[in-house]
């Protein structure tokens, strides 16, 4: 929107807008490996669910979602379908990247097929360490994105360096 | 509408419209919070949004303020005039729907004789928003799903319409004031008191009404357009930020509307005994809450089915209309003509 | 339900809480009562005559011989437990066979769990651990139907076992009758084409063919053998990786060191594994068969010029993937694959990972940052108690 | 103008050729569709290129590789211990199970026998990774096909098993507890009573499971009948577990192979299923998980005493030889082809995971079948994409 990179509009508004932003994020889900399954436990079971802090995990298509959580081992053949679906996603965008395979290779740091950390493709939020981390870390991730969600100012463009959990 | 000042039609017609333009989304609001959100979540065993206002409640708000944030994208080969119009038309039926539906005595925006011919009329036009949803986003998914819909659509248009002409026999006019009329005075074998709500006689015209509107709305078990695994999301696969605001208003919208309808139609609209049918201020006030009371009951049901039953496949959710809704729902209109006749 | 005699737990659950009248569809309930008959195989090979099985499991433990030692040597210790397990049922209905002594712990881990109760139960195991169970655990339904199913497996490969067994001749240990009747018969079928064979007793059985008899190799296999279970194909390099082991810490290096001065020579020097090979690449398939549960191990060497074999994707559907798989890990060029092209690595990969001089650049770039010298344990010697 | 509109004629006259060219192989132009890298029916990113007539399959082409992480290159420059960690990560929902296998072939080749406790608790974590494994297909299957409650109740309770894995081993499902020649350590107290609870529940949440998906008629409708696999094709392709089971072949690698775990000393039953389609696969695995909960309560019963772990040298040198050992894991069969020259790490170590066959059968099966039914397909035949990519 326009209007609100630009700034103009006066201080609560933009932090009514960022309130809004943060509590109805809908995440896109793009399970990998193992981590896929910690997420899933995140999103769909009933002790760790999500949707308590408004994170809706029903959009299917990029087009619909705000925040995708890149769970597992990023390979060099996905790289640039991961890309691709990066760039699908409308523009108030933030990326969780799971588990240490997603921040820098993990277990596989010498393999000849896996891409070291997804940061090298897509400019990532928080990063959740773990192999896989415990979906209350990944819960922690989300809350950390979702504060900085709301005191975030649209206008300038850096949005300061990532979180890291724990 | 009798009010007090006598307005010029026009303002009248303006506040009609404003009206109806703050009751679709506060309706679909509410039915959206708690059968989307906090009847699966507690049928899931789990809590639901519970973060965006007290318990959860202003989730709706969030969601709408930050869609309105998001960027509009378009696909590069997309037909960009028909891509913007697509989610305005699904959401015209869905607002064309409440121009009928009495809330009260005095309580419509317009007392159609013709009214529930004129609404099954609006509802198929939605069926057009999808196809050019379909067509227009250029993407193989939204192709197939707009195609789906188009034929699922129409199926299960000729049920809907069959359920509703039995009720029309029994109530003898087309006017949805004249039905509740009907279901008021009505009384079953000489017992008055509550009326004779049609689901009484007109039972299996019920059920076939529901299951067809299951089919209206795309939900499961009939949810090939949307269908998750499959088509990743149906025609709405291009769709962001504002434009798909339009299409989720329009499918709860279009869920609202129709358990209205059904509630108007099948369980006696706004009037319960002890209202009186001419009008009144009572009437006006309570009308409206019995017919919101109702129409939740009806949704109930309706979300009950969509999160527990798995898709039916294309051919077998075809077939089902045809060799089972369609000669059950001829069978419901010539037994009540034949009751209308015998008494 | 046939099974013989209920096992060691008393708990009348034992049944799944399936009853059988939920069970609508007249299938699953002709399922759920017998379910050795249910398995009524649709033309693959019936079960096997009572025999097979019966022979393939020498009654006593036979000798588990390592790989260097001819197969007739007895292990030098730790009983290999080698009896494929029959039990009590199996043996007196096969007949003939030299009944399991009654104590001999045909799939005891340990030496046979003398009868008399076990040690004091652990503390946390809560409730006294119950009287040991009974010495023959009860038979596995299933075992015993297949054993009582007459239909002969095929009507060569039933016959020569049956016969076999039938003889009833002494079991000395290190005799394993089927596998050796599998390789018999695989030998006189290729007429030469077998190169040599390892079989370690009730374990497993190598063979190494011909290049150019590999294609016959599974012809024989899966018509005559009755070895229909397609298991899995890939490839051996047997280079020694000329980067050495960068995961060796300080003590290891030496100690690693030493072992490699007096065994094989340096990196240019080819030591093969179980059936020897003189070539680099060796290809390595592994078929079983459905019924008898024998399976057999092929190998073959590949010529290291032209790097060239026949495809079994013919006989074995399964194969194609597998054989892609090796073609783009190995580099070996299966001639007659229907499309041989890359599985897993993205179009533009060049190079064949799984080569031993395929190095890993990260390994190169930096050795695991975790290397750590492992200082020796205090009292290094005495092994570490249990 | 008219050189606009020549351009224009020209790359028109240009598309219709190339039209044509696709036309003329296929007399009507079918449409390439594209499932996947990214699908929610695919278990992560397993892409199938189908060639579609309308809504049927002419055929399917399964691409892999978009989780291939190298493993048996990485296995040779690692230690024994090191590739322990590694390879309960190849299928990630029952990752005790994949230890094993690998485990047994360094033990057979060094002939060493773990303890007959260490056995036995063993074949419990074996058990325990099937449950945590399968409940999640119970789930899976009914949200494939578009019932979305079903899969809380399998996270629900799949949370109690992983409960009981990392109260005895650290990790909610990557364990790392297997050792060679025994365990890492003994059962916490208490932990045996509370494992019997847990099994209730499990077998409760199977009932469940049943009446929510199992009888529900519009699920029979989508998976009665629907990719049959007869017999002789599973074997020709090489499928295992319960895809196999459930086309009638009544062969279990716990009961048949001479596995040194503990199966023989508990009855137990193998399910088969005569039909061979989706239902079939459903209906075999809904009842493993049963006979999965009522083995490990018999083997709770009757767990020896003792130590966990036998005499090994602290640096472990397998001696050099040639060792296979397969073990039926959840998924099917799992095995290592284990090639040691006597070295801190392994030479050569094959791993045959079952996806990686169960799923190349996928193009046969595929063969005219709509688009749907693509979906109900894949989710029956239950493959991990760690174990097809490795």
């Amino acid at each position: 929107m326009g209007l609100i990179e630009r700034g103009k509009l006066p201080k609560p508004l933009s932090h009514l807008l960022g309130l809004s932003r943060s509590y109805s994020l809908w995440v896109y889900q793009w399970g990998l490996a193992c981590c896929a399954i910690e997420m899933g436990a995140c999103f769909g079971s009933p002790r760790y669910d999500v949707m308590r802090l408004g994170v809706i995990p029903f959009p299917v298509s990029p087009r619909q979602a705000d925040l995708v959580v890149v769970s597992g081992t990023v390979t060099d053949k996905l790289a640039p379908a991961l890309r691709r679906l990066y760039e699908q996603m409308p523009e108030p965008k933030y990326v969780i990247s799971m588990g240490s395979c997603a921040n820098s290779g993990g277990p596989y740091w010498d393999s000849y097929s896996v891409t070291k950390g997804v940061d090298q493709i897509i400019p990532v939020d928080v990063y959740v360490p773990g192999c896989p981390p415990r979906p209350e870390a990944l819960l922690e991730g989300i809350v950390m994105l979702q504060q900085r969600i709301r005191d975030e100012d649209m206008a300038e463009r850096w949005k300061g360096d990532p979180i890291v959990v724990g | 509408m009798t009010l007090a000042l006598e307005l010029a039609y026009w303002q009248q017609l303006a506040i009609k419209v404003l009206a109806i333009l703050v009751i679709v989304p506060t309706a679909t609001a509410i039915i959206v919070q708690t059968f989307l959100f906090k009847m699966m979540a507690h049928m899931q065993s789990r809590l639901g949004p519970m973060e965006a206002g007290p318990h959860g409640t202003l989730q709706l708000m969030a969601d709408g303020a930050k869609f309105v944030q998001k960027e509009l994208l378009a696909p590069a080969r997309a037909d960009r005039r028909v891509f913007t119009l697509a989610p305005v038309v699904v959401l015209l039926s869905t607002f064309l729907l409440f121009v009928v539906i009495p809330a009260g005595p005095g309580i419509v925006a317009e007392n159609l004789d013709l009214g529930i011919f004129f609404a099954l009329a609006v509802s198929s036009i939605s069926v057009l928003g999808v196809l050019m949803a379909g067509w227009a986003s250029a993407n193989k998914y939204a192709l197939m799903g707009g195609l789906r819909a188009a034929g699922q659509l129409i199926a299960y248009e000729l049920p809907l319409v069959l359920a509703v002409v039995g009720v029309v026999i029994q109530a003898g006019d087309l006017s949805l004031q004249g039905i509740v009329r009907a279901q008021a005075e009505g009384e079953i074998f000489g017992f008055g008191l509550i009326g004779l709500p049609f689901v009484l006689t007109q039972f299996l015209g019920f059920a076939l009404f529901l299951i067809a509107t299951q089919a209206e709305l795309t939900q499961p078990p009939f949810d090939m357009p949307v269908a998750e695994s499959e088509l990743v999301a149906g025609f709405q696969v291009e769709y962001s930020g504002l434009q798909f605001l339009y299409f989720y208003l329009g499918e709860f919208g279009a869920a609202f509307a129709f358990s209205a309808l059904a509630a108007t139609m099948f369980l006696g609209g706004w009037w319960v005994p002890g209202l009186d049918l001419e009008g009144g201020l009572l009437a006006n006030v309570v009308g409206p809450v019995v017919l919101f009371a109702k129409t939740m009951a009806v949704a109930f049901v309706i979300f009950w089915i969509r999160f527990t039953y798995p898709r039916l496949r294309e051919d077998q959710l075809q077939s089902f209309a045809w060799k089972y809704l369609i000669p059950l729902s001829l069978v419901n209109i010539l037994v009540t003509g034949a009751f209308k006749v015998i008494f | 339900m046939s099974s013989a005699e209920p096992g060691a737990g008393d708990d009348p659950a034992r049944r799944p809480s399936l009853p059988a009248e939920e069970v609508t569809d007249p299938t699953l309930r002709a399922e759920v009562d017998n379910p050795a008959d249910a398995n009524v195989p649709t033309g693959a090979e019936a079960a096997p005559g009572g025999g097979t099985s019966a022979a393939d499991a020498p009654p006593l433990p036979a000798a588990g011989a390592p790989a260097e030692l001819s197969s007739e040597q007895t292990p030098p210790q730790g009983q290999q437990r080698g009896a494929a397990g029959p039990d009590q049922g199996l043996a007196d209905v096969a007949g003939g066979d030299a009944g399991s002594p009654e104590s001999s712990g045909h799939t005891g881990t340990d030496p046979p769990v003398p009868a008399a109760p076990a040690n004091p139960p652990p503390v946390q195991g809560g409730a006294t651990v119950p009287e040991q169970p009974p010495a023959t655990p009860r038979a596995v339904a299933a075992e015993g139907a297949l054993a009582r199913q007459a239909k002969a497996e095929q009507a060569d490969q039933a016959a020569e076992a049956a016969a076999g067994a039938g003889l009833g001749e002494e079991p000395d240990p290190g005799l394993d009758q089927p596998r050796r009747d599998l390789v018999e018969r695989l030998g006189t079928a290729l007429d030469g084409g077998v190169l040599d064979v390892h079989i370690v007793p009730g374990v497993d059985v190598w063979v190494r063919v011909g290049i150019d008899h590999w294609h016959r190799a599974f012809e024989v296999c899966r018509h005559h053998l009755g070895l229909t279970y397609f298991d899995f194909l890939s490839a051996i390099d047997w280079l020694p990786s000329p980067f050495g082991r960068s995961e060796d810490t300080g003590t290891d290096e030496d100690a690693g060191a030493d072992d490699r001065a007096a065994g094989p020579g340096g990196p240019g020097e080819l030591e093969h594994g179980v059936t020897g090979g003189s070539t680099r690449f060796q290809l390595l398939a592994r078929l079983v068969s459905p019924t008898s549960h024998l399976g057999l191990t092929l190998k073959a060497d590949v010529d290291d010029v032209e790097l060239r074999a026949p495809t079994v994707s013919d006989l074995y559907p399964g194969a194609d993937w597998h054989e892609r798989e090796t073609w783009e890990m190995y580099g070996i060029d299966f001639v007659g694959h229907p499309n041989l092209v890359h599985l897993y690595l993205p179009g533009a990969f060049e190079g064949h990972p799984l080569r031993k001089d395929f190095p890993l650049l990260a390994r190169e770039v930096k050795p695991w940052p975790g290397l750590v010298d492992v200082e020796a344990m205090p009292g290094e010697a005495e092994a570490a108690s249990s | 103008m008219s050189m606009l509109t020549e351009h224009q004629q020209r790359a028109y006259i240009g598309g219709q050729a190339a039209e044509a060219r696709v036309n003329l192989e296929l007399e009507t132009d079918g449409m390439t569709l594209n499932i996947g890298p990214q699908h929610p029916a695919t278990h992560g990113t397993l892409r199938i290129i189908t060639r579609l007539d309308g809504e049927q399959v002419i055929s399917a082409e399964p691409v892999m590789g978009y989780m291939h992480r190298g493993y048996e290159k990485l296995t040779e420059v690692r230690t024994y211990p090191q590739i322990n960690t590694l390879i309960n990560r190849i299928d990630w929902l029952s990752s005790f199970a994949n230890e094993v296998p690998f485990i047994l072939a360094a033990e057979r080749l060094m002939e060493i026998e773990a303890p007959p406790r260490a056995q036995w608790i063993r074949t419990i974590f074996f058990e325990l990774s099937r449950i945590a494994n399968i409940t999640l297909f119970l789930g899976e299957m009914g949200v494939q096909l578009g019932a979305i409650t079903a899969v809380f109740y399998a996270f629900r309770d799949r949370e109690h098993v992983l409960n009981q894995i990392e109260a005895a081993t650290g990790g909610r499902f990557h364990p790392n507890y297997d050792r060679i020649g025994g365990l890492k350590e003994d059962l916490p107290k208490g932990w045996v009573a509370e494992t019997k609870s847990v099994m209730a529940k499990v077998r409760d949440f199977c009932d469940e499971m049943e009446t929510l998906v199992g009888t529900n008629e519009i699920f029979e409708t989508r998976t009665r009948g629907i990719g049959v696999i007869p017999v002789e094709v599973a074997l020709g392709y090489g499928l295992s577990g319960a895809n196999i089971r459930a086309s009638g072949l009544d062969w279990d690698l716990r009961r048949d192979s001479d596995t040194p775990l503990a199966w023989k000393e508990v009855d137990w039953k193998v399910w088969t299923h005569p039909d061979g389609d989706s239902f079939a696969r459903y209906w075999v695995r809904l009842q493993e998980t049963r006979e999965a909960t009522l083995i490990v309560d018999q083997l709770l019963d009757g767990l020896p005493a003792g130590p966990i772990m036998a005499k090994v040298p602290r640096i472990i040198k397998v001696p050099p030889g040639e060792a296979w050992v397969a073990t039926e894991n959840p998924l099917g069969e799992m095995g290592y082809y284990l090639v040691s020259k006597g070295d801190l790490g392994p030479f050569r170590v094959k791993i045959r995971t079952p996806s990686f066959n169960n799923i190349s059968i996928v193009p046969w099966v595929l063969k005219g079948v709509y688009v749907p039914d693509v979906i109900t397909i894949l989710a029956s035949l239950y493959f991990i994409l760690g174990d097809i990519d490795r």
